[in-house]
């Protein structure tokens, strides 16, 4: 966690930040936020949270960038979309959550949660067949991010594998030259904005 | 010869000025065929800008007049005062709405400057083409009608009827009273609502120049200021209002119940709570006026299987009587005041609460009967099972603040809440947690309110409940519902527990209402409020002369509120029946005989009945008394013979001609 | 220079004209391109008045009432609702497109409407490109 | 009501590994019902949370690319996976709703010869049995009632929220009608709309197996003896994460969890080997024996 700061100077602040937050569709409604809990209340994760949604959404506004970036706590979202619908002021929460962990891989910020690394590990997994191959997931998944968890669910693994839910080849598709180009294509123009 | 054009531009300080290049458009005024006279002011609805206006007429002989500045429906009365005043027939008036159409919406100083150009030349093209119209005036029938009983419409009714007038009171409901009369305790001041509405009602009952016309309904509505004609049918109760001495024998012996008899474990039913007694032939409180029971067709048993007949056999008086029909009136009157309050936004549409699924979650409404000294419990605060609560949760803005449902504050929710935790710390040891967004208390003696119950021990936590469940985890949770909520100001999640939990819900628009605004042709906003004729100077007035509204049909509000609104509706009322006569749209249609083939069309066209057939003739006529002026039989007109009085073929035809080019 | 185009704007005095004056009380800013008359109601609206609009330059004509029902004169809207195909079908037969004619119900609390719309068919005719109808025809006077 | 002739079918990577008995049932029930299904050809990963989460207009692109090949051959595109589901019609939704979206995923989608208009209606294969079917037309094809069988419906997250028209994001009540209509009894429980952990188990297992543990009490509390869900990721993870939750906070469940479309099958008499029985791993085998 970063350290507290004696007194918030207004310098440190990026004033800009909630539009660059509110430019991404979904985002747009961030600024009618009136602090009122319900997301952070519906939300199954946030009694952990350092900061719960709708702290986040507060120092987004606020202009907290690093802060809010760096936190851990963005990767805790299960996009379980409870916040969503009962926020009274119909803003997206759980895709401003998305927007935020995009924003924060974008920027390089060091990554403080394994949710990062599983899903970088999906996204590499899909790249190269097409599709998911969760046993080649997994593998990349725990040995990148928690050995220790390998061994630890080894046995489930084992089980799964004995039902014939662990498949050891992944399955391609076929047109997969295509797909990637067209995978390259999106990241090109996503990254030109 | 050709008419004579004063044109008058008004800055409004800088709203048009700011915008607008007034110079230039003065420059482009000079340029336009007739204008005999610019001339550009700070503010021209001002005794001095008036001024100008009414020496020019004078002085220069002026026969038309354009004045460019805000909006018609602001300042028309104004200038055509002025003219009147200068002697100049006041239809002889145009104005060019160069504010709320031009420099209050443009982003750009020269289009602005365009615009206005555009429609002042617009304006000065039709105004020589208009023609002098005498006014018209129609006589004021003294008589008043308020529709609501409520403490809105009970205010209204009594400040009219001691002013000496007569006033129809059309009410709904078996009783008046309203919502006030449910409720046991009103904030800040926590007087007594009944002490202090009782009177009032039994006032009503008894002012002889008061006609209560409860259990009804107006059907129909026709006419205009001064002269509306209502059809009301007053629905029958069965119960003879005459005879009936209220003496409460009928429903003593009713075997038959309105709502759910308690029974077993359910000592109190919480949704079944009733102020009145709970059966089919009852009064919905018991200071119900009139004091006259009313029975409820669906649990009667008479009228399921044609036997029973008990109520008729206690009736000492022979009063009731299953037979009896509804009656339909006409009623004549001058002026209507709408007082048709609000209805509770329906909590079930929002299951994370729990309300329907979880007993001892209720809503406002219930726990203000169950306060009531005249209720089933007499006034204690009490759990189904006949227990009294050890803590309670009130929770803020249900269905408020809410754009997934209303997305205004209801306004005395926040105050109401406060008045809940009072009593309930008076009557139970009970602990009470508060849940609020943001505490609104924003009225006279409202933050002392708040401040008291600070001292009263309520926990208040800042954070809007997100969900209510009846499953422990912990075990101090076992048998409780637990609140779910982001204590805000902790920054921490927390899992209150429970026994009672009160949901403020929303004050909304009622389902009557939108039909009364269908039958009085009233505009409502979005959310379903009448809308007021002007929001801050014409609070009480709608588009509709005549027709008035007060209480919380207009808007959420409180008590004080409503009565101060309806005083005002009421003061309204009986400045036109006061004035005794008004002048009404001199703008009608005329039928040119000469043209007409007497096709007929316009006939049924028009909504108003206001075009007659001369069959001798073989031509249409139109009756100016009825004549709204709309115009639509003009357009519809095959041979053009119809013209409409200030908006002619060839008036409109030079506006746009002239906005145009 | 960019295309400007010229919109006509007939307003019933009672609901959109109203919502127009809220649009401006509420300060909300839309295309300067609309110029707008009062009508008492929008059953007055004479298929001729649009197509004079037209003759005189007009690149759009914008009629706005009442909401279905809420009609301040009961059913004048309904009124013009039926003269519209009719409209259309003149429209057609003098080569004018369908899209630079609209027939809109803005309420009196609907000032935002009034701008979305205006915006809306400004671009609309933008498109479009002038009318020029003023020279393709001469014809005087529509009525008779 | 009655179901289409024929729906196109987007599996998902899951029903191709972990979750093949979703897929088989759900294949063998809408067959039964009479309605052929229709594999998308060469379909790919939906792009679903995990992808989305760090590249979204990617992961909209490569969604497009199914709904591009879906839109030469049909309209109703049927996803049994709840994550897929969301994937696809959040992908569906935005390139509807923002041109700019709809823009860039054709101008990717060109790299592979493809386009995408936007005509396609992505369906969760419950919301076929809710609206398409209805539970009593379902009610006629049922021929071993499920009698006495107390079963707990878990929604999950995504099949529900955001809005949608299968059922209320709060308070979902439609598979409970399905699994009276195959003459069960289905019990209420407060944690059947809410999170089971599974997205976080893998990288959070304490908060995961926490969310697991209190899902569980309530369902247990209930009186639920068994459990259904349309998500094969909570099915994976309520199965077989749940004895190591009750492990670790001292409690017993033992409750299976299965695919709803394996209790209709059953129900409907079709074979329990075509539904893709005994996959699970707390064995259903105990609970079901009078019906198996």
């Amino acid at each position: 966690m970063l350290k507290k700061p004696d007194i918030q100077r207004e310098g440190q602040m990026d004033l800009g930040f909630v539009n660059e937050v509110a430019a991404i569709p979904g985002g747009e409604k961030i600024v009618d936020c009136i602090q009122c809990g319900t997301c952070s209340g519906s939300c199954p994760t946030s009694f952990l949270m350092e900061d719960s949604p709708r702290s986040l959404i507060y120092k987004v506004r606020a202009g907290l960038r690093e802060e809010v970036l760096k936190s851990p706590d963005i990767w805790l979202c299960t996009s379980c979309y409870l916040c969503y619908v009962r926020c009274p002021k119909s803003i997206k929460v759980t895709d401003i959550m998305y927007a935020l962990k995009r924003l924060s891989c974008k920027g390089r910020y060091p990554i403080q949660r394994r949710g990062y690394h599983l899903a970088k590990s999906f996204m590499k997994v899909v790249n190269n067949y097409g599709r998911n191959q969760e046993t080649e997931l997994l593998l990349r998944f725990f040995l990148r991010a928690n050995p220790i968890g390998l061994i630890r669910n080894a046995f489930i693994g084992f089980n799964l594998f004995i039902r014939g839910r662990m498949p050891i080849f992944p399955h391609k598709i076929r047109q997969r030259k295509e797909f990637r180009a067209i995978v390259a294509r999106a990241e090109s123009i996503s990254n030109s904005q | 010869m050709s008419p004579k054009i004063g044109v008058y531009i008004c800055h409004c300080g800088t709203n048009i000025a700011g915008k607008v290049a007034i110079d230039e458009v003065v420059g482009f005024a000079k340029t336009l065929p007739n204008v005999a006279m610019v001339r550009e002011y700070k503010f021209m609805c001002s005794e001095p800008g008036q001024n100008l206006i009414k020496d020019d007429i004078k002085k220069e002989k002026l026969d038309r007049v354009v004045v460019a500045s805000c909006s018609p429906l602001m300042h028309e009365k104004t200038f055509r005062g002025a003219c009147e005043a200068a002697g100049l027939n006041k239809y002889l008036l145009h104005m060019a709405n160069i504010r709320e159409h031009c420099s209050w919406v443009t982003e750009e100083n020269a289009p602005a400057t365009e615009k206005a150009k555009a429609l002042i030349r617009g304006a000065v093209a039709k105004a020589a083409l208009l023609e002098p119209l005498e006014k018209k005036e129609v006589k004021i029938h003294p008589h008043v009608m308020v529709i609501g009983g409520g403490i809105a419409g009970i205010q209204a009714a009594l400040d009219i009827a001691d002013s000496g007038r007569k006033v129809y009171l059309v009410e709904k409901d078996p009783s008046i009273g309203g919502h006030m009369a449910q409720f046991d305790k009103t904030f800040p001041t926590l007087d007594c609502a009944a002490c202090i509405l009782t009177p009032k009602m039994v006032q009503v009952g008894q002012h002889p120049n008061i006609e209560l016309l409860s259990y009804s309904v107006v059907e129909k509505l026709e006419g205009f200021v001064g002269n509306f004609k209502a059809t009301v049918r007053m629905k029958s109760r069965y119960v003879d209002l005459k005879k009936c001495n209220g003496c409460g024998d009928c429903w003593n012996k009713c075997p038959a119940w309105r709502v759910e008899k308690p029974k077993g474990e359910k000592k109190v039913v919480h949704n079944a709570l009733t102020l009145g007694p709970p059966k089919a032939i009852y009064m919905p409180t018991l200071q119900s006026i009139p004091a006259v029971p009313v029975i409820d067709k669906e649990s009667c048993i008479y009228f399921k299987n044609g036997k029973c007949q008990i109520c008729v056999k206690t009736c000492p008086t022979g009063a009731v009587d299953h037979k009896m029909v509804d009656v339909v009136r006409e009623i004549e009157i001058g002026s209507i005041i709408v007082a048709t309050g609000y209805k509770l936004f329906d909590v079930t549409k929002m299951p994370q609460y729990g309300y329907g699924r979880y007993p001892n979650v209720l809503t406002g409404l219930e726990f203000e009967h169950l306060n009531c000294a005249a209720g089933s419990t007499g006034g204690q605060v009490l759990m189904e099972n006949g227990e009294p609560p050890k803590s309670i949760a009130i929770i803020h803005c249900i269905g408020s603040r809410d754009k997934n449902y209303h997305e205004y504050c209801s306004r005395v929710c926040c105050m109401y809440a406060l008045k809940f935790a009072h009593l309930v710390k008076e009557k139970t040891h009970a602990e009470v947690y508060d849940f609020y967004i943001d505490m609104r208390a924003f009225g006279k003696g409202f933050e002392e309110f708040y401040n008291r119950l600070l001292e009263e021990g309520v926990r208040f936590i800042r954070g809007k409940a997100a969900q209510i469940s009846n499953e422990p985890i912990y075990p101090e949770e076992e048998g409780k519902l637990i609140v779910r909520v982001d204590d805000t100001l902790l920054g921490r999640v927390r899992r209150v527990p429970v026994d009672m939990v009160v949901l403020c819900s929303a004050i909304e628009a009622t389902q009557d209402a939108q039909d009364v605004s269908r039958l009085l042709g009233l505009c409502h906003s979005r959310d379903g409020f009448f809308a007021e004729k002007h929001p801050k100077l014409a609070p009480v007035s709608t588009a509709i002369d005549g027709v008035f509204i007060a209480g919380c049909c207009q808007s959420p509000k409180d008590i004080p509120d409503t009565v101060a609104q309806a005083s005002g509706a009421a003061a309204q009322a009986m400045m036109l029946a006061a004035r005794g006569a008004i002048e009404i749209e001199a703008a009608t249609a005329l039928i040119d005989e000469d043209r007409c083939t007497g096709c007929r069309i316009c006939n049924d066209l028009c909504p108003y009945h206001a075009i007659e057939f001369i069959s001798d003739k073989k031509v249409s006529r139109v009756n100016d008394a009825l004549c709204k002026g709309c115009g639509t039989c003009v357009a519809a007109c095959p041979c053009s013979a119809i013209a409409a009085k200030q908006f002619k073929d060839n008036q409109l035809l030079a506006e746009i001609e002239g906005v145009l080019s | 220079m960019p295309f400007e185009p010229k919109i006509l704007g007939i307003f019933c005095n009672w609901c959109s004209y109203t919502g127009a004056d809220l649009a401006g009380t509420a300060r909300i800013k839309y295309a300067p391109n609309v110029r707008i008359v009062r009508v008492m109601c929008s059953g007055r609206v004479d298929n001729s008045f649009v197509l004079k609009a037209f003759q005189e330059g007009a690149d759009g004509v914008l009629v706005a009432g009442c909401h279905p029902g809420d009609c301040h004169y009961i059913e004048g809207n309904f009124k013009t609702m039926g003269r519209v195909p009719i409209l259309k079908e003149m429209l057609r037969q003098f080569g004018i497109e369908p899209q630079r004619f609209r027939l809109e119900w803005i309420s009196a609390s609907e000032g935002d409407r009034v701008a979305e719309v205006v915006n809306q068919m400004t671009e609309q005719v933008r498109k479009l490109g002038p009318l020029k109808w003023k020279e393709v025809t001469n014809t005087k006077d529509l009525k008779t | 009501m009655a179901l289409k002739k024929e729906y196109l079918y987007y599996p998902g990577c899951s029903l191709h590994s972990s979750a093949t008995s979703y897929d088989d049932s759900s294949r063998a029930v809408l067959e039964a019902l009479g309605s052929k299904v229709v594999e998308i050809d060469d379909w790919n990963c939906c792009g679903a949370t995990a992808y989305m989460a760090i590249k979204e207009m990617t992961a909209f692109t490569i969604s497009a690319r199914n709904l591009a090949i879906a839109e030469k051959k049909g309209d109703h595109v049927v996803a049994p996976c709840s994550g897929c589901y969301v994937g696809l019609s959040k992908a569906n939704n935005y390139i509807k709703e923002f041109p700019e979206v709809h823009k860039k995923v054709n101008t990717a989608l060109a790299e592979g010869g493809l386009s995408y208009n936007g005509t396609v209606h992505v369906r969760h294969v419950m919301d076929l049995f809710v609206h398409d079917l209805g539970a009593d037309e379902l009610k006629k094809f049922v021929k071993k009632p499920l009698k006495d069988l107390k079963v707990g419906c878990y929604y999950g997250c995504q099949i529900i929220r955001p809005k949608n028209e299968i059922d209320s994001p709060e308070y979902p009540t439609t598979m409970e009608k399905l699994m009276e209509a195959c003459g069960a009894t289905a019990v209420d429980f407060v944690m059947k709309a809410f999170c089971c952990g599974g997205a976080i188990l893998g990288t959070e297992e304490a908060i995961g197996l926490r969310l697991i543990k209190n899902l569980m009490q309530s369902a247990k509390r209930n009186g639920a003896q068994i459990l259904v869900t349309p998500c094969p990721l909570c099915q994976m993870n309520l199965d077989a994460y749940q004895r190591r939750a009750a492990k670790k906070y001292g409690m017993k469940f033992d409750i299976p969890i299965l695919y709803f479309t394996q209790l209709i099958g059953l129900a409907m008499g079709i074979s329990p080997k075509k539904l893709g029985f005994g996959k699970e791993i707390v064995s259903a085998k105990s609970v079901l024996k009078q019906f198996l």
